[in-house]
């Protein structure tokens, strides 16, 4: 359990310093995700299977959204030229470096407090009763916030609305598109 | 057909070394369903079925002696290793999904395992597609991302439909939930969903477009030798665990009459994998920019509807 | 060694032909040949094993389609259609050839094919084969030219590693062979003869590794992304012989397109059977469908009718069972639409014997331009029987 | 728990890195991303250490999810727009928007 717990440790370091050290973005986001994985079995030995099973899953498909839109924008995608891009890389270094050591002396130096606290059965089960009933509050507001993303992002990021689709009185059949769709519509 | 099992549903995990016979068997069905598909391709072109059941073999033979491939600036790292992340993730797949009454491991969120296992694929595609640093491959790995976009979500509330109805996330308890009535006679669309999705995650025909013939085989055009060997038996082994997975899902797990019921696991396993295949055979690619409005038009409805439904009744 | 040569004689014939102008007679011989005998045919170089050459003229495009197949490989030029049964034999003994096969993996330098050593054309000025692989098209790693300021260069490779340059040779064309597994393992990819397909697109240009950069230019939706130049044809399977497609591409779109034609396009081939043409065109339409089993009929069937055993009663299955197919008109629809209809008019027109496949060229650029590629395959294919 | 926050520790301390240095959006991102893993694998260690008996723990990890899924497709949004208007992705040359 140990051995498992300090090689994903160090395997999740180890790629998330690759992420900024690497020239490629595609292994950049790959890094990045190898990091993700390594750190989620972690979580997973902490019991949360579920948890840990999610945030695998969902930063698979991440990352691989990720990467597209790293190759559409950035410079550079293959690294096949050496470059940077960073800024105040010497202040950046400091400040991160000193915020390891803080965090890491407390981590070290703090007493953090056991428990005899009895572990539930099913952690799964336990989150969905919180989340369904005394932290009802949590997840509709989690809700809202998707919700509002999904369209706060299509509003950013979209060029055409559906005026542009169908027409200034809405009555253009099919609409136009760029491609015509799977209904014919 | 509502039928009552005559065992106890439940799923005993089995020893580590059980992966291996899981193993055993994921490549022998593999193969079995390119056979299969070899047949009726021998049967298309007027020769004899025969033989052409060993044709896979051959092919695998002339891949072991082929050289692999470099191509220019390509970034062999994440070319080469991704057939062998697609292959590692199908059987992983495979780990939670009971073979009667036995699985390599029963986890009580084994449908979420399933899940982000096969959604490795996308990411794996992806890789192969970009890796060679050739425009055909590259395209193919984006067809499958978008092709991801549009399966992924039918295929999750399809799954969703499933643990809703047995009130659980584990398997073994999906496929006890079974006893009385089949997942599949009340939840036809999830499971239609599901065998749509299946195809589309293991970019087999019809939903090869990845692959196509018309980007001279996409995402696996520069792939020669080994490195093709592994991920075509990814993409297979994929498919298969895809089928497999349907068993205990919506056809009641090992439950049937007189044979034991890790055979019967099998029996349902390769009639999926066998319709699935046939499925393939009768219709022409579909390609993504048809695909996408009907998965998000008709199929995310249709799924979304069916686990309400479900839902209400359970509830 | 052992064990290598025993996996060589059962390694099952893959075959990728490629069709010059004048070359359909053997195309269609070849094809029937591999058909009866069960052997692959191959999309692309890599799953090839052996190259067939249908008709002559198609240097320098053939060589550097073989260039780029991983031994083991035979090559097979065949000008006339009474020549492939032979050569075709022939050619299986060489694949099956242990002694031959070793030689193919050499490197260059060391004795090489009889047929491969024609032909090193020196500095062509544009694209080469329409295959996967890129000789002197864009490369899509390659990032585009544009550099806002800000960016200052790393100076140090390290980060650099993984990449396999090749031998570093900008000059070097398209893929270099592989050492091959369960062979002496033998390091290799200098030493090829160099050819300047990349030359001309990098005067002035920053060209890591070799690779021209890639342009950019407004997407449809409005983004300046990256487009890559890349020409389909004249040496691509289930492609019109003798026809060049140059295109700018941006993801799996075409931006725009110019067409080239090669000299001496005008087969007689079909002349004497127009059931048999409708038949090829349908299956090389259905072919790029991904409706493999229907054009794999159409072929049998193209090759009755060419030996004269017109079978009525298959025809008309086959014919009834393509027109009936929902999902063929649902994929079809809307594909590559001119005034006088879209693909699938097309097809049904052949279906019905009313139309006769065309060789049109005039219109095509516009008809490609921002379509997706597999539907401007589609229309290639539809257009041109 | 010490080695748990040690690993959370690195973890957030690398993104910090990133997020501060890098030029491209997509590269802060990126290191945005990291510092919510560390708080992922913190989440964890409290609750699996401190108080398993009570669902808080879990609930940070799912609120840290959505914040993750919600701040790529917010970043992603909002570098298409910018890269749209000015075809660039960098924060330095976006910071001339202003004028």
């Amino acid at each position: 359990m140990d051995v498992v717990f300090w090689v994903c440790a160090a395997g999740a370091v180890a790629s998330g310093i690759a992420v900024f050290r690497v020239d490629s973005m595609a292994r950049a986001t790959f890094a990045l995700l190898a990091s993700f994985v390594f750190a989620s079995v972690t979580v997973l030995l902490a019991d949360l299977t579920y948890l840990g099973i999610l945030v695998i899953l969902m930063m698979v498909m991440e990352m691989v959204i990720m990467v597209v839109f790293m190759v559409m924008y950035m410079m550079n995608p293959a690294g096949l030229m050496p470059m940077t891009m960073v800024h105040n890389k010497k202040g950046a270094l400091v400040i991160s470096v000193a915020t390891f050591g803080v965090l890491a002396a407390g981590s070290v130096l703090v007493d953090w407090p056991g428990t005899d606290a009895a572990r539930p059965a099913d952690p799964t089960m336990a989150l969905g009763q919180a989340l369904m009933g005394p932290r009802m509050l949590t997840m509709v507001v989690l809700g809202l916030a998707l919700f509002a993303t999904i369209v706060a992002t299509v509003v950013l990021a979209t060029h055409r609305g559906r005026y542009d689709r169908y027409g200034d009185r809405l009555d253009r059949r099919p609409p136009d598109d760029p491609v015509r769709g799977g209904l014919g519509r | 057909m509502a039928r009552v099992a005559t065992t106890d549903a439940a799923v005993e995990p089995t020893a580590w070394w059980s992966a291996l016979p899981l193993l055993a068997l994921l490549c022998l069905f593999a193969f079995a369903a390119t056979a299969f598909d070899a047949v009726l391709a021998a049967r298309a072109a007027g020769r004899s079925t025969r033989s052409a059941a060993l044709e896979p073999l051959r092919t695998v033979t002339g891949l072991l002696v082929q050289q692999r491939r470099r191509t220019l600036a390509a970034d062999g790292l994440l070319w080469r290793g991704a057939g062998l992340v697609l292959l590692v993730a199908a059987v992983l797949a495979s780990g939670v999904t009971p073979l009667g009454r036995w699985a390599v491991a029963d986890l009580d969120v084994g449908v979420v395992w399933f899940n982000a296992m096969e959604i490795v694929a996308w990411a794996a595609v992806w890789l192969a597609g970009w890796g060679p640093n050739s425009a055909f491959s590259l395209v193919g790995g984006y067809r499958f991302v978008a092709q991801g976009l549009a399966y992924e979500l039918p295929h999750m509330f399809a799954l969703t439909t499933v643990a809703i109805g047995a009130g659980s996330l584990r398997v073994a308890d999906i496929a006890g939930a079974q006893r009385g009535l089949w997942f599949v006679v009340w939840m036809p669309v999830a499971f239609l969903g599901y065998l749509v999705s299946v195809l589309a995650m293991s970019f087999s025909r019809p939903f090869d477009q990845a692959t196509g013939s018309d980007l001279a085989g996409g995402a696996g055009a520069e792939l020669s030798g080994v490195d093709r060997l592994v991920f075509l038996a990814g993409r297979q082994v994929l498919l298969v665990s895809g089928a497999a997975m349907a068993v205990p899902l919506f056809l009641g797990g090992g439950a049937g009459p007189l044979l034991p019921d890790w055979s019967w696991s099998l029996v349902k396993t390769a009639a999926v994998l066998a319709l699935l295949v046939l499925a393939g055979r009768r219709m022409p690619t579909v390609r993504v920019e048809r695909f996408m409005e009907v998965a998000w038009m008709v199929l995310i409805p249709a799924t979304l509807l069916q686990a309400l439904f479900v839902s209400i009744v359970v509830s | 060694m052992g064990v290598t040569s025993w996996l060589l004689r059962h390694t099952r014939p893959s075959l990728l032909v490629v069709t010059a102008p004048g070359g359909t007679g053997a195309r269609v011989a070849a094809e029937r040949y591999a058909r009866e005998r069960g052997w692959r045919l191959a999309l692309n170089p890599a799953e090839a094993n052996m190259l067939v050459v249908a008709g002559g003229g198609l240097e320098p495009y053939a060589t550097r389609v073989w260039r780029t197949v991983p031994a083991p490989r035979v090559r097979v030029d065949v000008a006339v259609s009474a020549a492939v049964p032979g050569a075709l034999a022939a050619a299986l003994e060489l694949l099956h050839d242990a002694d031959e096969q070793r030689r193919q993996a050499q490197p260059a330098g060391a004795p090489e094919h009889a047929h491969a050593a024609t032909s090193q054309t020196g500095h062509e000025e544009h694209a080469g084969c329409g295959g996967p692989s890129h000789d002197a098209a864009d490369h899509p790693h390659a990032a585009h030219g544009s550099q806002p300021a800000g960016h200052s260069h790393h100076g140090d490779a390290s980060g650099h590693g993984g990449h396999e340059h090749g031998d570093g040779q900008p000059s070097h064309g398209g893929h270099e062979q592989g050492d091959a597994s369960g062979h002496d393992g033998h390091e290799h990819g200098g030493g090829q003869p160099s050819h300047g397909g990349h030359d001309h697109h990098m005067a002035g240009m920053a060209s890591p590794g070799g690779v021209p950069m890639a342009d950019r230019a407004p997407d449809r939706d409005g983004l300046m992304l990256d487009q890559l130049h890349v020409p389909l044809g004249p040496a691509l399977p289930l492609w019109p012989p003798g026809l060049i497609v140059h295109t700018r591409l941006q993801g799996d779109v075409i931006q725009d397109a110019t067409v080239e034609v090669l000299d001496g396009t005008h087969d007689s081939f079909w002349a004497a059977h127009p059931v048999a043409r409708r038949l090829d065109a349908s299956a090389r339409l259905l072919a790029l469908a991904g409706w493999v089993d229907a054009a794999t009929t159409a072929q049998r069937l193209r090759d009755q009718a060419l030996d004269g055993t017109a079978p009525q009663e298959p025809l008309r299955r086959w014919a009834s069972r393509v027109r009936r197919s929902r999902s063929l008109r649902w994929l079809l629809a809307g594909v590559g639409r001119t005034e006088s209809g879209d693909a699938l008019d097309r097809l049904h027109g052949w279906l019905d014997r009313r139309d006769e496949p065309q060789w049109t060229v005039t219109g095509l650029p516009d008809l490609l331009a921002g379509t997706e590629f597999a539907a401007a395959r589609l229309t290639v294919a539809s257009l041109h029987g | 728990m010490t080695e748990y926050l040690l690993l959370a520790s690195a973890l957030f301390s690398i993104g910090l890195y990133g997020a501060l240095s890098q030029q491209s959006i997509v590269m802060i991102m990126m290191g945005l991303e990291l510092m919510i893993n560390a708080v992922i694998v913190g989440g964890a260690a409290f609750w699996y250490y401190t108080a398993p008996d009570r669902p808080d723990g879990q609930v940070v990890i799912v609120v840290a999810i959505t914040a993750m899924a919600v701040e790529m497709a917010a970043g992603f949004a909002v570098t298409t727009a910018i890269f749209r208007a000015r075809d660039v992705d960098m924060t330095d040359l976006a910071a001339d928007l202003r004028d």
